[in-house]
């Protein structure tokens, strides 16, 4: 099994209403030492054959990240992070 | 000759129907599109209707814009073919890099749906030449991504072309940036629409008739154009 | 995936592999878990008696399924008789109790199909998803019945409004019904918001849905024609909702399996909003022999009612449906509960065509059986399931889906009631001055259940198909059915648990007559009625009662009004430890209007106007 | 600056219908060797003072995750994950 994990996350200048609201929340489950919170989209890819990092990053410059907006990062699961 | 406006179906688009029905009422004639046919069938404009096109999981929009029907309407639209996107077409439009910028999740971050006043800012494209520039009217808003977002040149210069199609006025009900409601693109025959003129056709399911504006808008657009 | 071979030394072994018919008949000493999936003593007992041996573990998950409250109203079906004894005849019934939804002819081609269903408890363990969820469901029943489904709406009852609780669950359910409702394109078109302590840890989450059809496009679920195909069309089907069935890999296996417990069923609003858009299709081109929607109960109920309706019998190898997760035992395929699925009856020289239709719509379709005939001596036909070429069902569909256990429970009158009773408004202190009178008009119209309802109408489109003619905040919701004609419908739903608590036969009768009123003030005649009966638990007496008179009040009540209930649905159990809700009868009434131009808006309709509008009050 | 990664998941057995779109949209791409993709969230946390994983645990517990139908893993962000 071959998984890559692409990690897409609105640019810091866009705003993030979600992460906003989950940062107005906190102070009510006695939080206060969070300053910001964003919050983004991960995506696992499961590969046929072998894990193909090109080929993921093409496919999240195309579809899975808009760039108008959005940054990504592709990288190959770490080993804990595969689950079985 | 009646104006044949195309109006195109993706597996999820809800509003199809009633695009339809808004260009008969106008008096054009309303042509099926198919989202795998890529064939446009000669038709003289094209629609792309409101919905939730491919379920808009992952980003709205984001995968209906590698359907074979968009491949032949980006063509099109280069030379001239006027395009409406309205909601869920206008975040098509935007995805395929027809139209700048980007719909994002409402700042409020819940789906809203309301009539609401628009300020016709440039009747100068081909689907508000029937409007004078800062009119309002009333048409429904429905969406859950409608907040529309651009970096800051390029909302200087959509202001500054004359690009602002439409702006909310009375209150803003997604947070869009400088109120926007809908764009053009520089040559005027793109346009996309946050709202929905479509649902303001008939007096007795609408707020308004205002909705007509942008159908006729279009006929009259086609009648002048050189054949 | 791997089919071993049959050659383990104890192959007779529910432990190891499949638990077939041959290895139950051959152990027939087994122990089974029956009780904990929810079947008495006696009820087993029955099981074994119509098999004739032990049941396999698949067989014993679908009768615990099958056999649940929930699915043979086997504790509410002896007072819902009333519904069809007392009903006026009607010549506009094409379909009634007994479908999937009532079908009412509202025009010489044209009919409409409405019902009620609940999604109480799945709502308050995931707000969101069972709400979304709730409104899959329904929207399934209508499809089922060869309608487009059109409008939906939402009664919907919490918890004190400042609740903790009430702030988790209202959030997420009003999402997910409009997440769910908006995504499929159906106008919202009502519903209710009511607030009430005894909804604490029971909120109640109804959905109704309404749909058009030509009168002779309607559907019938008989899996008629020996021959013909089984095909199984949606979403695959994975661990979903599967409950109580997953005691059966607990108790037989080991612990290894233990995390293999039930889960949350997931909407996919998008595969919903296909599979509609394909059985339309379907049906146009008259390419289904029958059909029914995969609800509660999965396969084992579509397969079984399917099977029961034509008294045929039925083949289905069960290793061809297409799964989410491989490692899926027999059991979990038949209980599992995954949404957005539809089973077809399909001719076998259709079947192609069936299949590129489908395929057109990017839904999944798979034939996983074959239509057999009842049997020579004029009995029906027997359900036989395989699954990698074991036998692990072979069961009269009858037995499952209409001859389950039917409990005439005790009934006690609430020995509260008379307490209650006597605790009249008229002890009340009223406002004495006009100041007073002021603070309370304030009061009432500030208070969560009568203040306006906009914060949770607006995250539903109620405009989408544009024949919306009057939704939220109206009495009723006014649907245009015929662009053409005018002709339209008028729907409401209504209920009042307090009412209802103090006499549950005057609660229903007075949310019938709420209701009626709603729609015939539009300028609607009522022609029929839904309703959604949601109650505590029957095996409590005084529950009972209140169930028992709250059905002879909505009868009776329908018998003097002349209209005829035509569906619903009855949720038992809403209630905390020993505590319930109040009794809750949910009524919709569906009228006709021949000109939706016609209706009659609630405002006034010339509030500038310098002669102004004459106000008058009717009645007492 | 500190900064803690939150990734949610849905439970492996949690139908995942973004995940299912993008799949299905893939061949139109081209791409025709990813047998699975499951979309979940990530989310970042930045602490005023140092990061705190048990907070943030349980933040995400309360807050970020719905434990009825997700799974949920939270780490320090790696350096290089720590955009400016
Ligand atoms: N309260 C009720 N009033 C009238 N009919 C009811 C009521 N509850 C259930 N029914 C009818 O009993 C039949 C079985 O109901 P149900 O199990 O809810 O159907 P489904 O299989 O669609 O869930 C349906 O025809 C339904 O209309």
């Amino acid at each position: 099994m071959a998984r890559v994990v692409v990690d897409v996350m609105l640019k810091p200048e866009i705003l993030d209403p979600q992460g906003q609201a989950v940062v107005n929340a906190l102070p009510r489950l006695g939080v206060d030492d969070v300053s910001s919170v964003r919050i983004g989209r991960r995506i696992e890819i499961e590969f046929v054959g072998e894990a193909d990092l090109d080929r993921a990053r093409e496919i999240a410059d195309k579809l899975l990240a808009n760039p108008v907006i959005e940054d990504f990062e592709v990288r190959l699961a770490e080993t804990e992070e595969v689950r079985p | 000759m009646t104006a044949r406006v195309g109006v195109v179906t993706f597996p999820g688009s809800l509003d199809d129907g009633d695009a339809a029905r808004a260009v008969r009422l106008a008096g054009g004639e309303a042509v099926r599109l198919w989202h795998a046919d890529p064939d446009l069938h000669g038709v003289d404009a094209v629609v792309l209707p409101g919905g939730f096109s491919y379920g808009d999981y992952l980003r709205c929009g984001a995968i209906a814009r590698f359907a074979p029907v968009m491949e032949s309407i980006a063509a099109a639209a280069a030379g001239g073919l006027p395009v409406l996107g309205i909601c869920n077409g206008f975040q098509i439009l935007c995805e395929a890099h027809l139209l700048p910028g980007a719909l994002t999740r409402n700042q409020h971050l819940h789906f809203r749906n309301r009539d609401q006043v628009l300020r016709i800012e440039s009747p100068a494209t081909a689907w508000t030449n029937t409007f004078a520039a800062g009119q309002e009217i009333l048409i429904p808003v429905k969406n859950g991504e409608g907040c529309y977002v651009a970096d800051e040149r390029t909302l200087d210069e959509l202001e500054a072309t004359g690009r602002v199609v439409a702006r909310y006025v009375g209150g803003n009900p997604n947070g869009s940036l400088r109120d926007i409601a809908g764009i053009t693109n520089a040559a005027g025959n793109v346009v996309g629409l946050m709202p929905h003129p479509e649902h303001a056709v008939e007096a007795l399911t609408g707020p308004s008739l205002d909705g007509l504006g942008f159908f006729t808008s279009i006929l009259k657009h086609l009648a002048g154009a050189p054949a | 995936m791997t089919t071993q071979p049959d050659v383990r030394p104890d192959a007779a072994s529910p432990v190891d592999g499949p638990d077939t018919v041959e290895a139950a008949t051959g152990t027939p000493e087994v122990p089974q878990p029956y009780a904990e999936l929810g079947l008495r003593d006696d009820e087993y007992d029955r099981i074994r008696q119509i098999l004739g041996r032990r049941p396999t573990q698949s067989e014993l998950a679908m009768y615990s399924i099958m056999w649940s409250e929930h699915c043979s109203y086997k504790s509410s079906k002896v007072h819902l008789r009333q519904f069809s004894e007392k009903a006026p005849p009607s010549d506009r019934l094409l379909a009634g109790i007994g479908e999937n939804a009532g079908v009412i002819r509202i025009s010489d081609n044209l009919a409409v199909t409405f019902k009620v269903e609940s999604h109480n408890h799945p709502s308050f363990v995931e707000p969101y998803q069972g709400a979304a969820t709730g409104v899959g469901g329904i929207v399934r029943d209508i499809l089922a019945m060869g309608a487009r489904p059109v409008a939906v709406m939402d009664p919907l009852r919490f918890g004190a409004a400042d609740h903790e609780d009430t702030a988790r669950v209202l959030p997420g359910v009003v999402a997910g019904v409009g997440g769910y409702g908006n995504s499929l394109g159906l106008p919202n078109i009502g519903g209710e918001v009511v607030f009430d302590p005894c909804y604490q840890g029971n909120p109640l989450v109804n959905a109704l849905c309404l749909g058009v059809l030509p009168a002779d496009r309607l559907q019938n679920k008989a899996a008629a024609g020996a021959g013909n195909i089984v095909v199984l069309m949606g979403a695959k089907t994975g661990r979903d909702g599967i409950g109580g069935v997953s005691v059966l890999a607990s108790a037989t296996f080991d612990a290894g399996s233990a995390k293999r417990r039930p889960s949350v069923q997931v909407g996919d609003p998008f595969t919903e909003k296909l599979l509609i858009e394909a059985c339309l299709e379907l049906y146009d081109a008259q390419l289904v022999v029958g059909i029914q929607d995969l609800g509660g109960a999965g396969l084992t109920c579509a397969l079984t009612e399917t099977a029961a309706a034509a008294g045929t019998g039925m083949r289905v190898w069960l290793e061809r449906v297409p799964l989410r997760e491989q490692s899926m035992e027999p059991q979990e395929i038949l209980a599992s509960e995954s949404q957005e699925r539809m089973l077809l009856i399909v001719a076998p020289d259709r079947l192609e065509a069936v299949l590129k239709t489908a395929d057109k719509w990017g839904v999944l379709a798979t034939a996983i059986g074959e239509v057999t005939p009842a049997s020579p001596d004029g009995q029906p036909g027997r359900l036989l399931i395989t699954w990698n070429g074991h036998t692990v069902v072979d069961v009269p569909p009858g037995s499952l889906a209409d001859d389950g256990p039917v409990y005439a429970r005790p009934m006690r009158e609430p020995s509260d009631l008379i307490l209650i009773q006597a605790d009249r408004a008229e002890t009340l202190p009223r406002p004495a001055n006009p100041d007073a009178l002021r603070e309370t008009v304030l009061r009432m119209i500030a208070s969560p259940n009568l203040c306006d309802r906009t914060w949770v109408t607006e995250q539903y489109d109620r405009y989408v198909l544009g024949n919306t003619v009057l939704a939220q905040p109206e009495d009723s919701g006014v649907i245009r059915i015929d662009e053409q004609s005018g002709l339209g419908v008028a729907l409401s739903v209504d209920g009042n648990g307090r009412y209802a608590r103090l006499d549950p036969y005057q609660g229903a009768r007075l949310a019938l007559a709420e209701s009626y009123r709603n729609v015939a003030v539009t300028g609607a005649r009522p022609i029929a009625v839904t309703n959604c009966l949601n109650f505590g638990s029957p095996e409590d007496p005084g529950v009972m009662w209140q169930f028992a008179e709250a059905v002879r009040g909505l009868a009776d009540g329908c018998a003097e009004l002349g209209i005829p209930v035509t569906g619903g649905n009855v949720s038992f159990y809403n209630q905390t430890g020993s505590v319930a809700i109040h009794p809750t009868p949910v009524v919709g009434v569906l009228g006709v209007l021949d000109d939706v131009a016609q209706r009659v808006p609630m405002g006034f309709s010339r509030p500038t106007h310098p002669d102004g509008d004459a106000i008058f009050l009717l009645g007492e």
